[in-house]
């Protein structure tokens, strides 16, 4: 056969942000000595690997672009509202008192649902909802919150791109932050809120249910409910007015990254930089193979391909969008177009197919990928014969298969064409 | 398929108390509502909560609920794109799952137009219309499809 | 072509070989005499058809088919092509149904090689040898009126409608001196066999097409149950393979009118791979066109047909 | 217009025979096709829209319904020899001879295909016993035997139509690998072919060399305007493109590897086009040819304004040079390790690139003890996660260490390319795919010979639509029988031909700077 051109890939017209690195892992000795985790955090819940530290989903997904944030269209930066406003010099979000009470609402479900009674609910609700007052906020807040606000800053300033660009994990938080964050340890299985939730999961309540809402790892924890003080004035509303609108935040819904199947085991097994753990127990190498191969059908297949192009320096996305299961980026979807579909089939000597192809599906995804200025790519995963069913239940079998790509591409016999007429 | 279902249970009964306040979404009311709902697969269960949040929380649907499909053991979602705007049904489906036109056919029964809602492994979503019988496609507009045609051509061309 | 067009001979060809149509092949024309039969041949296990009649018969009966060879007005180009029509299984199904199935299939009589075969040559060579009589005398006619015309335009002033010595003179020498050479006959190519030649056997056709043939695949069951329900709904169908669909359907004859929907033929508990159906309907977005999931029901059952469209929601 | 007084009416139409009248008339007739207007979105029933669609359809019948007349004097005879399947010629073939048909037993033949194409194009009357073949009788009888399927034809005519030379395959006329070894072209060839490549839908012999310059590229490249961006990428990366596979080699076959470009061609680390802004301009320098067999004297000094400032070179014998040729294998392993070297050189530096106490350092002793002192002083050195590290399957990196990306990615490159190529017992080769034909581009400009008709464009596999899909296998065999040259599938969907050509790639490794 002969051998395909390859055609340099697309870059976008415009790009808002700088490229990090390949991966989430320190390229020198020197980088690695600054940075303090090597591991990042994910838990397997419904089948799913779920990022939900910050820290961790900023530098997993802007160095490589792995996973997609469950909120947001591609790059996890979704916020509880498009207003911030500055109070006791933290930045805290807007939002109109009817989602104020709709997440009061959530607050109020989730404690009935632990089988509290009504009145009591009620109780917490009622004190939950109190305003906060400036003085005595600064006071209670102490030390601990001064350095939230750094953080609540950086998160903040992570949805302006300008700014996220300065963000660069591994050279700026031995400078910034002096004191090692507990956030920033995943390694040990000490998340800032595994430390201090313990008291909030023992009822009856405490006080301090008021103080974490569900899910509050480094979100923020107050609100400024627009329209609070609206009543009381009949005011405009201007905005620094509203101050007496901060509320504690009932229920918090942060960005968690998910991640393939695919781009969960690459992070742990090639790159060693990702725990994934299920019921609070982290899962060994081979433990996470054979869940994700009783998963997901053909997962050594697909996974054998993913891991290919990473190591071939390309950004593999799922590529459902396209009817292909992966699209092919060179550095990442922010700086060029992609340029592959692929489809993975698998050549073994049990005949077994992926996804058996016809010349009709073939001939869609053929006239698909031509419409978005893409290459089809087949993406053949070559079993040796001799390789047995027992070996497969090992990561190790990735060892022996290989790769065979091959660009599908419809020559268009005439110019003229006259058939596209029918279209 | 045995080691999946057991795997999803035992997070879900077992473990919520000992994640909190790890994961909000294990306590968000809309999940707890699904989980209720007795469906065996966890990774559908998910991804109708993945689509639930992307319709509240980024679409700013209203009226959104869920409940069950009893024939295909799936959560269901249904609501409105705006206050006053018909209801849909919302069938969500993780990418590596089958369907077939029964199924469809057996949402489409319930009266209301059908999003088919694809949910692929990084939770990207990808929103499908299904209609019952033949619905007409938007009429081209003249002279702008024939350019478009042209570019089209020129693109190929370039390949 | 070497003589000079006359008004007189430039009228259009081809109207000779049809009865006129009432209806131009778009709906149901019950008022004409009983349908003719439809000759179908194969070349191979492909059934052809080769008359323009025949051509017209089945597009009356709503099967486009595709046309596949070259047209002699201009054969070196592939935007439009001509006879034979090209039949899909689906569209043969149908024609052998609305007919009475098994006798409509053009057959001749096996030739009993000899006498048979002397005739038919002798009887060629005799159309020729008349034809080219024929084709002399309209040579001789035409050159004759052209040399009148440009006399004619010449003494345009003078009154007499006489032709003086000048011109008879004339047409006295080019009576006698005419020649016809044998190359510039006009010949023939014909596209269709002539009634009378040898012909292959067509009864494999029969076997090939039956309804209700035996190990008929379930697929090209389906495919067919929908085809001729669209049909009967009144749509135009062609092929959609290239859409990665079965059936491109169309509200009215293809000639005039976009393909509005790409149909997908599955039966009902079919499992369909979701990246397959989000493929698909990206596709026809692309395209314009609503993608039809259509199932039967069963043998009595009506079809399903569920539309598939991209939405705005990206 | 027809003559009523020859025959009855119905006989003649199921006949469709032309009277003389006719055939004369049809001499003078339009070869125009009707220009097809914009067709009209939905039946509204209006009588406008049915009067466009009766006229379509009048214009449509009118032209299907044409008969094929032609000049005698114009027309070729031939006779079918049915035993051989072959159409012998019996008056002088026409213009077609140049690109078809063959002699045989001093003979003039032509393959059925061809015949049934030139009798559809007017060019050809074929006889069988004493009788001209209609069209019908020519695909019913040319076409029944099992060497060509009507599909086959298809794909033939098709093809033919657009101009192009298209020739039954004899996988024996292929040069075998060893032949095609043996006659390898200069090189030079190799690099003028590769910039003439175009981004085009089009089948093109990548990386391979055909015979026959292509006249028609030529004038696409000065029209297209995107073939000149290509033409400088090609510029800038012949070597890459060229390299066979060398799968064991990461950074080798890197195409943006920073150690390897030149530092002008690293903006962006893109493959940025060597237009304006490169500094060489190879087709213009001049390169010994030391190879050639009349060993060239000393070589003149190379023009100075290719050398940096202050250099200064003068005469240069080349016959110590020369003694070396050949010997390269055996000095290759010294190349590597230097290669090595430099590499580690390169890590060294970038390694204590932003950090301020690193360049502070006067010997690698006291960067040693820095390093060291980090280490000791880190509290993740024994912090390996257990679950990771402790169990059979370990991962393929430590990401306390701090790895360029270079070597990350030579570590974990444990899925690999497979060399298809040379193990083809891998995957078992079934033989039912066929290549049916070689096409050449169209004859127009280019002095296509039959005698020596030069590397296809392409071969042409027939398949139906209905069949399956070649796997993986499959193709392998089939590019085997082809050689050099691209496969392209015709895909026959009820005489609607799409072509998908498939070709063998090595995605190449993408390394960030």
């Amino acid at each position: 056969m002969t051998e395909a051109a390859f055609l340099a890939p697309r870059r976008r017209a415009t790009v808002y942000e700088a490229y990090e690195a390949p991966f989430p892992v320190p390229r020198s000795d020197a980088e690695a000595m600054r940075c303090r985790e090597s591991v990042y955090r994910a838990d397997l819940v419904n089948q799913q690997v779920l990022v939900r530290d910050p820290a961790h989903i900023e530098l997993l997904y802007g160095q490589g672009y792995f996973g997609k944030g469950i909120l947001s269209r591609a790059r996890p930066d979704y916020s509880l509202s498009d207003r911030w406003q500055e109070f006791e010099g933290r930045q805290i979000p807007v939002i109109s008192k009817a989602r104020y009470e709709q997440l009061l609402s959530w607050r109020r479900d989730y404690l009935l649902s632990k089988g509290m009674d009504e009145e009591a609910v009620n109780q917490i609700l009622v004190r939950l909802s109190e305003p906060i007052e400036p003085a005595a906020e600064s006071e209670e807040a102490g030390l601990a919150q001064t350095e939230d606000s750094s953080q609540k800053k950086r998160k903040r300033s992570s949805s302006t791109d300008e700014q996220r660009r300065k963000y660069c994990p591994y050279q700026d938080r031995p400078h910034t932050d002096p004191a090692p964050r507990t956030g920033s340890s995943p390694v040990d299985d000490s998340s800032p809120m595994a430390d201090s939730s313990p008291v909030a999961d023992s009822f009856p309540v405490t006080d301090s249910v008021l103080d974490s809402a569900p899910g509050t790892d480094s979100a923020p924890e107050y609100v400024l409910v627009e329209g609070e003080s609206d009543e009381e004035e009949g005011g405009s509303g201007g905005s620094e007015v509203n101050q007496g609108g901060v509320r504690r935040l009932p229920f918090s819904t942060t960005e968690v990254l998910q991640l393939t199947l695919e781009e969960a085991f690459f992070l742990v097994y090639a790159l060693g930089c990702l725990s994934v753990h299920h019921n609070q127990k982290p899962l060994s190498i081979s433990e996470l193979w054979g869940r994700f191969r009783s998963v997901q059908p053909g997962f050594e297949s697909s996974y054998a391909a993913y891991h290919y192009y990473r190591s071939r320096a390309w950004v593999p996305k799922p590529g459902a969008k396209y009817g292909a299961h992966f699209m092919l980026y060179r550095k990442g979807p922010p700086f060029y177009h992609a340029s592959y579909s692929v489809v993975v089939e698998q050549v073994r000597s049990s005949g077994v197919s992926l996804r058996p192809f016809t010349w009709r599906s073939l001939a869609a995804l053929s006239r698909i990928t031509a419409n978005v200025s893409k290459e089809l790519m087949m993406c053949y995963i070559i079993y040796p014969a001799d390789l047995s069913e027992a070996e497969l239940t090992s990561p190790l079998c990735l060892h022996r298969l290989s790769v065979q790509e091959v660009v599908i591409k419809r020559w268009i016999s005439s110019r003229e064409r006259a058939e596209l007429d029918d279209i | 398929m045995n080691e999946v279902t057991e795997m999803t249970e035992s997070t879900d009964t077992l473990c919520v108390d000992d994640l909190f306040p790890h994961n909000w979404i294990l306590h968000h009311p809309m999940y707890l509502r699904m989980q209720s709902l007795d469906v065996e697969d966890g990774a559908q269960v998910h991804a109708a909560f993945l689509v639930y949040m992307d319709l509240t929380e980024v679409r700013h649907w209203k009226d959104v609920s869920s409940l069950k499909c009893p024939e295909l053991q799936v959560v269901l979602l249904e609501g409105r794109e705006k206050e006053g705007a018909p209801m849909q049904s919302i069938l969500p489906l993780p990418v590596h799952q089958y369907l077939n036109h029964k199924s469809v056919r057996t949402v489409l029964g319930r009266g209301f137009p059908v999003l088919l809602c694809v949910v692929a492994s990084d939770s990207t979503l990808v929103y499908q219309r299904m209609t019952d019988g033949f619905v007409t496609p938007d009429p081209p507009a003249g002279q702008i499809q024939d350019h478009g045609r042209r570019q089209h051509r020129k693109r190929h061309q370039q390949h | 072509m070497d003589a000079t067009p006359t008004a007189e001979l430039t009228s259009t060809p081809g109207q000779h070989v049809v009865e006129p149509l009432q209806d131009g092949g778009g709906g149901h024309s019950t008022s004409r005499r009983p349908d003719p039969l439809i000759g179908i041949h194969l070349c191979g296990s492909t059934a052809l058809v080769w008359r323009t009649a025949d051509v017209r018969a089945a597009r009356e009966a709503g099967v486009v088919g595709s046309l596949v060879g070259a047209l002699p007005r201009q054969p070196r180009q592939n935007g439009r092509l001509g006879r034979p029509l090209q039949l899909g299984l689906e569209e043969l199904r149908l024609l052998l149904e609305k007919q009475a199935s098994g006798d409509d299939i053009e057959s001749s009589a096996p030739n009993s090689e000899g006498e048979v075969q002397q005739a038919e040559t002798e009887c060629y060579e005799e159309e020729q040898r008349s034809s080219f009589e024929a084709q002399s005398i309209l040579a001789l006619e035409e050159r004759k009126s052209a040399l009148l015309r440009a006399m004619g335009g010449a003494k345009q002033g003078g009154g007499t409608s006489q032709p003086d010595g000048g011109v008879s003179g004339r047409l006295e020498v080019l009576d006698q001196s005419f020649v016809f050479p044998r190359s510039a006959v006009a010949v023939q190519l014909r596209t269709a066999r002539a009634g009378l030649s040898h012909c292959s056997d067509e009864r494999t056709l029969l076997s090939a097409a039956q309804p209700g043939s035996s190990q008929r695949a379930p697929r090209s069951e389906s495919r067919f149950q929908v085809f001729r329900d669209l049909r009967q709904r009144g749509y135009y169908i062609t092929s959609a393979g290239k859409f990665g669909g079965d059936f491109l359907v169309y509200p009215g004859d293809p000639l005039r009118f976009h393909a509005h929907f790409i149909a997908v033929c599955v039966a009902l508990d079919e499992q369909l791979p979701l990246v397959d159906v989000l493929a698909v309907a990206r596709l026809g977005s692309n395209v314009k066109k609503t993608v039809l999931l259509c199932s039967p029901g069963g043998p009595t059952a009506p079809v399903h047909y569920t539309s598939l469209q991209w939405s705005g929601m990206v | 217009m027809a003559d009523p007084s020859k025959t009855d009416d119905s006989e003649r139409i199921f006949s469709e025979l032309l009277s003389p009248s006719e055939l004369f008339a049809a001499r003078s007739r339009s070869r125009k096709l009707p220009v097809r207007g914009q067709k009209d979105f939905y039946p509204s029933g209006c009588a406008q829209q049915k009067q466009r669609l009766q006229n379509s359809l009048d214009e449509h019948w009118e032209l299907v319904s044409e008969e094929r007349v032609e000049r005698l004097g114009n027309l070729v005879r031939g006779i079918w020899n049915p035993s051989d399947q072959i159409v012998e010629l019996q008056s002088p073939a026409g213009k077609f001879w140049q690109t078809m048909g063959f002699s045989a037993d001093g003979k003039q033949c032509l393959q059925p295909e061809e015949a049934l194409y030139l009798m559809e194009c007017g060019n050809l009357q074929v006889f069988h016993r004493d009788l001209p073949l209609s069209i019908q009788e020519g695909y019913e009888t040319f076409l029944s035997s099992s060497q060509l399927s009507l599909q086959q034809y298809q794909v033939f005519g098709h093809l033919k139509r657009l101009g192009y030379v298209v020739s039954r395959f004899h996988a024996s006329l292929v040069p075998s690998l060893y032949e095609r070894q043996l006659n390898l072209p200069p090189s030079r060839d190799r690099g003028a072919n590769q910039l003439k490549r175009k981004r085009s839908p089009s089948p093109e012999a990548t990386a391979t060399v055909a015979s026959s310059p292509r006249p028609s590229e030529k004038q696409e490249d000065s029209s297209n305007p995107s073939s000149a961006q290509d033409k400088a990428t090609n510029h800038s990366q012949p070597s890459a493109a060229q390299q066979p596979p060398a799968d064991d080699d990461v950074t080798g076959r890197c195409w943006w590897s920073d150690g390897l470009v030149p530092p002008e061609q690293q903006q962006d680390g893109g493959p940025s086009p060597a237009g304006p802004n490169s500094r060489w301009d190879f087709l213009s320098i001049q390169f010994p040819d030391l190879g050639a067999r009349d060993t060239p004297g000393p070589l003149a000094p190379p023009d100075p304004a290719l050398l940096p400032g202050a250099m200064a070179v003068g005469v240069c014998s080349v016959s110590s040079w020369l003694r070396r040729l050949n010997t390269w294998r055996e000095k290759q392993p010294g190349g590597k390790q230097r290669r090595r070297r430099e590499e580690e050189e390169e890590r060294a530096r970038r390694r204590t690139g932003p950090d301020r106490e690193v360049q502070g350092c006067r010997s690698w002793a006291e960067y040693r003890r820095i390093m060291e002192r980090r280490r000791k002083g880190s509290r993740r050195s024994d912090s390996r996660p257990a679950h990771l590290w402790e169990k059979d399957v370990t991962p393929l990196h430590d990401p306390r260490q701090g790895t360029s990306t270079a070597e990350l990615l030579e570590k974990i490159s444990v899925v690999k390319p497979s060399r298809w190529a040379d193990k083809s017992c891998s995957v078992e080769a079934v033989g039912t795919w066929q290549i049916s034909f070689d096409v050449h581009q169209p004859a127009v400009n280019t002095e296509f010979r039959k005698s020596s008709p030069g590397m296809p464009y392409s071969r042409m596999c027939v398949c139906s639509f209905d069949g399956p899909v070649p796997a993986l296998g499959e193709l392998q065999h089939v590019s085997q029988q082809s050689g050099d040259v691209p496969v392209t599938m015709a895909v026959v969907d009820h005489g609607d031909i799409s072509f998908y050509t498939f070709k063998h790639f090595l995605l190449p490794c993408d390394l960030p700077q």
